[in-house]
């Protein structure tokens, strides 16, 4: 069945366990995101570095497996990255999921993210794994903002 | 006599085909929207390629099929739940019907404060500070934010009737929460997440006596159960006709005619007028005073023959195959480890709207697995999403039904439950 | 090259119908509202047989098509127009679209007045006592009772240009009425009664020079010629489904997306919140914050279907098609004794809505014996009473021309007319 | 043709030539009465005497032949009856508009407005008919109301 090319074992495995969830002080900016169709949020907070790296990515969600898996690969993926290379992943991710599954997803760039290459079938199921991407894009900027040394 | 479904089926086009790769298509998301059957779609065509004209607007024969298609549509509705013609307004759904209600006491309000001309009775609408208006924690969204948004801009207060544990009205509290400053109960006749039924009369009496006005949200009623206003006793009703076999973008408010009568117009423009002079126009009597601009002509034809069906079929036959459906759910769903309705477990005084919630599955990952099995049921928080916090889900998993649903399609869930829990290692 | 009407034609089932006893059917009041091909009705009923489902609000197979469905209509009508998709919001009709925008100032005003909370830039829409709007005074009512209402309940000045004798805007007052105080300026593109098309760019120009939004009522203008809102460079545009053969029960708000985004809400319900508490919501972005409730889906569908007619048949020929029965209609009607032309003579600027007045015959009794033989027409104020009274008459007879008319059908008009003369005996 | 019997000769009479036009003092009520979708009106008055008999109805009107020649028979028919006389009339009339002309009319209470039979095929003029008599009562109506005597 095409729900199971879907939940790959790796979704389900972050879904289980999630990496680096838990809401972590300090922190630069906090964000507030929600899905309003379903209800899944998530609050999330990035701390960054000298020479724009993200230092950390701290999370408390609630939500369908898709959008805890997505958070946990978040935290793997960007901690340690600086910003423009956390959101070209970002960007790349997006365009994975805007492809309804038909693209050739480049690993080196989405590492665990091409495992949600089944979700991009499911345009309803799209926000869920869009949104504490969306929230870090949202966080990054808030944090380069108040700290204009970041800019 | 129950239902044939089966020559039911027939009628609804959309059933016949399949979904994700050949499944049989299960859909119990009538709550949301319904199918329309082959009668509607043909009243509808048969009358855009025959009669279509603007209703209310010419003295040429196509413009009078067109209003008369229109008024017996009206007619036709008013006679569908006990009411006048004259009492009924069109309206694009049921959330602007409601809004309707809302601003008609912003605008009474806004008015009286300016000393502009208003219908005689309009004080009926005029809010002073402190006011009340009392809702429930069960709403829909549509009768919640317009009353919060009413409050926002009059300085009236929203309070709200809580739920008991088992997913009923917690009426104990209605004498405290019922205040001479109360000006309007509004309420949902049938939860569409928890699927309870309210008492509407003994609400009504008790808010008629503090001398506050009563609105019903029908939305889950109207499709499903006979309903008569005078029966009920309200003073307004609100509903959509897309849940109830009919077409998108029509809905109905019902007033009484004196309150009507008494309400400043909402959405001003053409044919809701009597006279207009660039300083000042004066207003049409109801329902046209609350229907400007091109009304949703071929829409109310389609609803007029939603309602023929129904009738056709019986709404009390409609309301017994739904409860036998409902049973057959909530006992189904039951059966199975881990998995807890929310609402009334027990099949009185409900209707079908079954929510659930199953242990170690999101309601998201669920709806994905049964829609695997051609199972559409919605998930999330129903536009009802206080009501998820009161019950401390974050959403829930819905199954709603309608007349072209039977046992197997019941079974289908049941068994689309099941799969899920084994798939995703729950049980 | 021109259109090929009797290619045309035979897209319209309703054409081959006949009135009054096997009288040929010639329709002349698309003004009021079009006739909507076989391919609109076939892409509606494809809809409702196959994907039917409440967009927006569910993960199911037949939600997620009905999603796409309606998202790809919003596509094609913002396409239409050349605007970005997320700034068009459905209504039920144009007048439902006015009426957003008007009470956008209502609901800003009075949430700044009470510090509720607001968009950032939601002070665009707060209105001050003695603040103005200016109009024009060839409006639709549904472009005049709309701001009346609205300075009726906030205490702002309605202001409005007058027309010349030719049935042109009065420019020449714009200096004196245009002033620092004036919010929007909101003119008809072009009148539904006079035909007359106005100058957009100039006054758009002057009003956002002295800091007044500009909405354009574009009724009439959308479905019968090219319009491109960058070009025209207005701030709001409104226009309904029906008269551009598209369905009833949907119109089309188009707005800057800055300025969608600073406006509070107008009709509250689902689906246009982001988070809700008993307590307090707050709202969607656009242009979902607009679309509360199941909105008109397979109208949507039908309108996309009905967006794209027109333009495989080219907006620019369909405007020459009808610039050249306009020319005909003048023509033919001023060559005969005891006929008034309502509006501009010359046929510039100006489309074809051909408002007149027959010396001796009362409207009413002249559309009744063009109605008597096949010729259908409207009569009456058309909802611009203030505009009948500017040209001291109680009504007038107004032909309107579509795609699907042609020359025999002008010739059925003209000779219409003199048949009632004669039969009145007024000539 | 159809139309031809629905411009009865009586009623081109009365159009051209309406009974009774203009506004005369004094008057018991005065009502101004409009149809909205066509913009026809009626500004009327009427006289009550002794018994209930209506003395006068007078009135000055803008519209059609239909609601002009109406409003003309209306005088006729009206003056110099009682106020249930009157009304009578009037709902034999209303009566006679709403059989969508397949009803047999009574001569002997509807006068020449029998010539009226016709319009009843004709939903949208329906209206133009009755504006008059619509006005009529609404004014015999308050002239009640105003002097408790004729109550
Ligand atoms: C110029 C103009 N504005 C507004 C409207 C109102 O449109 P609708 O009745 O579809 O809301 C119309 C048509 O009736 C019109 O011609
Ligand atoms: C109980 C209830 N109220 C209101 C609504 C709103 O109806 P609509 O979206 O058709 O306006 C619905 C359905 O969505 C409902 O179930």
């Amino acid at each position: 069945m095409d729900v199971e090319s879907m939940y790959q074992e790796v979704i389900l495995d972050h879904y289980r366990n999630p990496h680096g969830r838990g809401l972590r002080d300090p922190f630069d900016a906090e964000v507030f995101h929600v899905n309003p169709t379903c209800g899944d949020e998530i609050t999330l907070r990035v701390t960054l570095g000298d020479g724009d790296v993200i230092e950390d990515v701290s999370y408390w969600n609630q939500g369908c497996s898709i959008s805890q898996a997505s958070a946990s690969v978040l935290f793997d993926e960007v901690v340690g990255k600086t910003v423009p290379e956390a959101l070209a992943t970002l960007d790349a991710f997006v365009e994975l999921m805007h492809t309804k599954g038909q693209a050739e997803p480049d690993e080196d760039i989405l590492g665990d993210l091409v495992a949600f290459s089944g979700v991009a079938k499911y345009p309803a199921r799209v926000k869920c794994a869009l949104l504490s991407w969306m929230a870090m894009r949202d966080a990054v900027e808030n944090a380069q903002k108040e700290e204009p040394g970041h800019e | 006599m129950t239902l044939d479904v089966g020559a039911i089926r027939s009628d609804f086009p959309i059933l016949s085909r399949t979904v994700r790769d050949g499944k049989r298509l299960v859909y119990l998301d009538s709550g949301a929207t319904s199918h329309k059957p082959r009668q509607v779609l043909d009243a509808e065509r048969r009358f855009l390629e025959t009669s279509n004209a603007a209703a209310h607007r010419g003295a040429h024969q196509l413009a009078e099929e067109a209003t008369e298609a229109y008024e017996q549509a009206r007619a036709a509705i008013a006679e569908f739940v006990g009411a006048a013609p004259g009492e009924i307004v069109f309206t694009k759904n049921a959330t602007e019907a409601i809004n309707l209600v809302a601003y008609s006491f912003l605008n009474a309000t806004l008015k009286a404060a300016r000393d502009a001309p208003l219908p005689p009775g309009a004080d009926r609408f005029v809010l002073a500070e402190g006011d009340e208006i009392l809702i429930t924690e069960m709403e829909h969204h549509a009768n919640l934010v317009p009353w919060q948004e009413l409050c926002a801009k009059t300085g009236a207060v929203l309070k709200w009737i809580g739920l008991t544990d088992d997913g009923r009205l917690d009426l104990a509290a209605l004498d405290v929460l019922l205040t001479d400053r109360t000006r309007l109960v509004s309420f949902v006749h049938q939860s569409n997440i928890l699927g309870t039924i309210n008492p509407v009369e003994v609400i009504t009496q008790r808010a008629h006596a503090m001398g506050a006005l009563v609105l019903l949200d029908a939305c889950q009623s109207v499709p499903h159960m006979p309903v008569d206003v005078r029966a009920l006793g309200v003073d307004f009703m609100a509903w959509s006709g897309h849940k109830m076999l009919g077409p998108t973008g029509i809905g109905c408010l019902w007033g009484r005619a004196d309150l009507l009568a008494d309400m400043p117009p909402f959405i001003s423009g053409g044919s809701m007028i009597e006279t207009v002079t660039m300083e000042r126009s004066t207003f049409a009597d109801p329902p046209q005073r609350f229907e400007a601009g091109v009304p949703m002509i071929s829409q109310a034809v389609g609803l007029h023959a939603a309602a023929d069906y129904l009738s056709d079929l019986g709404m009390d036959r409609v309301q017994e195959h739904e409860h036998a459906l409902t049973g057959q759910a909530l006992a189904g769903l039951e059966s199975l480890a881990g998995v807890r309705i929310i609402g009334p477990r027990d099949n009185t005084d409900r209707g079908g709207a079954v929510s659930f919630v199953v242990d170690g599955i999101h309601p998201h990952d669920l709806g994905q697995v049964l829609d695997d099995d051609g199972v559409a049921v919605r998930v999330g928080h129903h536009c009802a999403w206080p009501t998820c916090r009161r019950y401390d889900v974050p959403a829930t998993t819905r199954a709603t039904f309608h007349v072209y649903n039977d046992k197997d399609d019941v079974d289908a869930l049941v068994e689309g439950v099941l799969r899920a829990q084994r798939f995703f290692g729950v049980i």
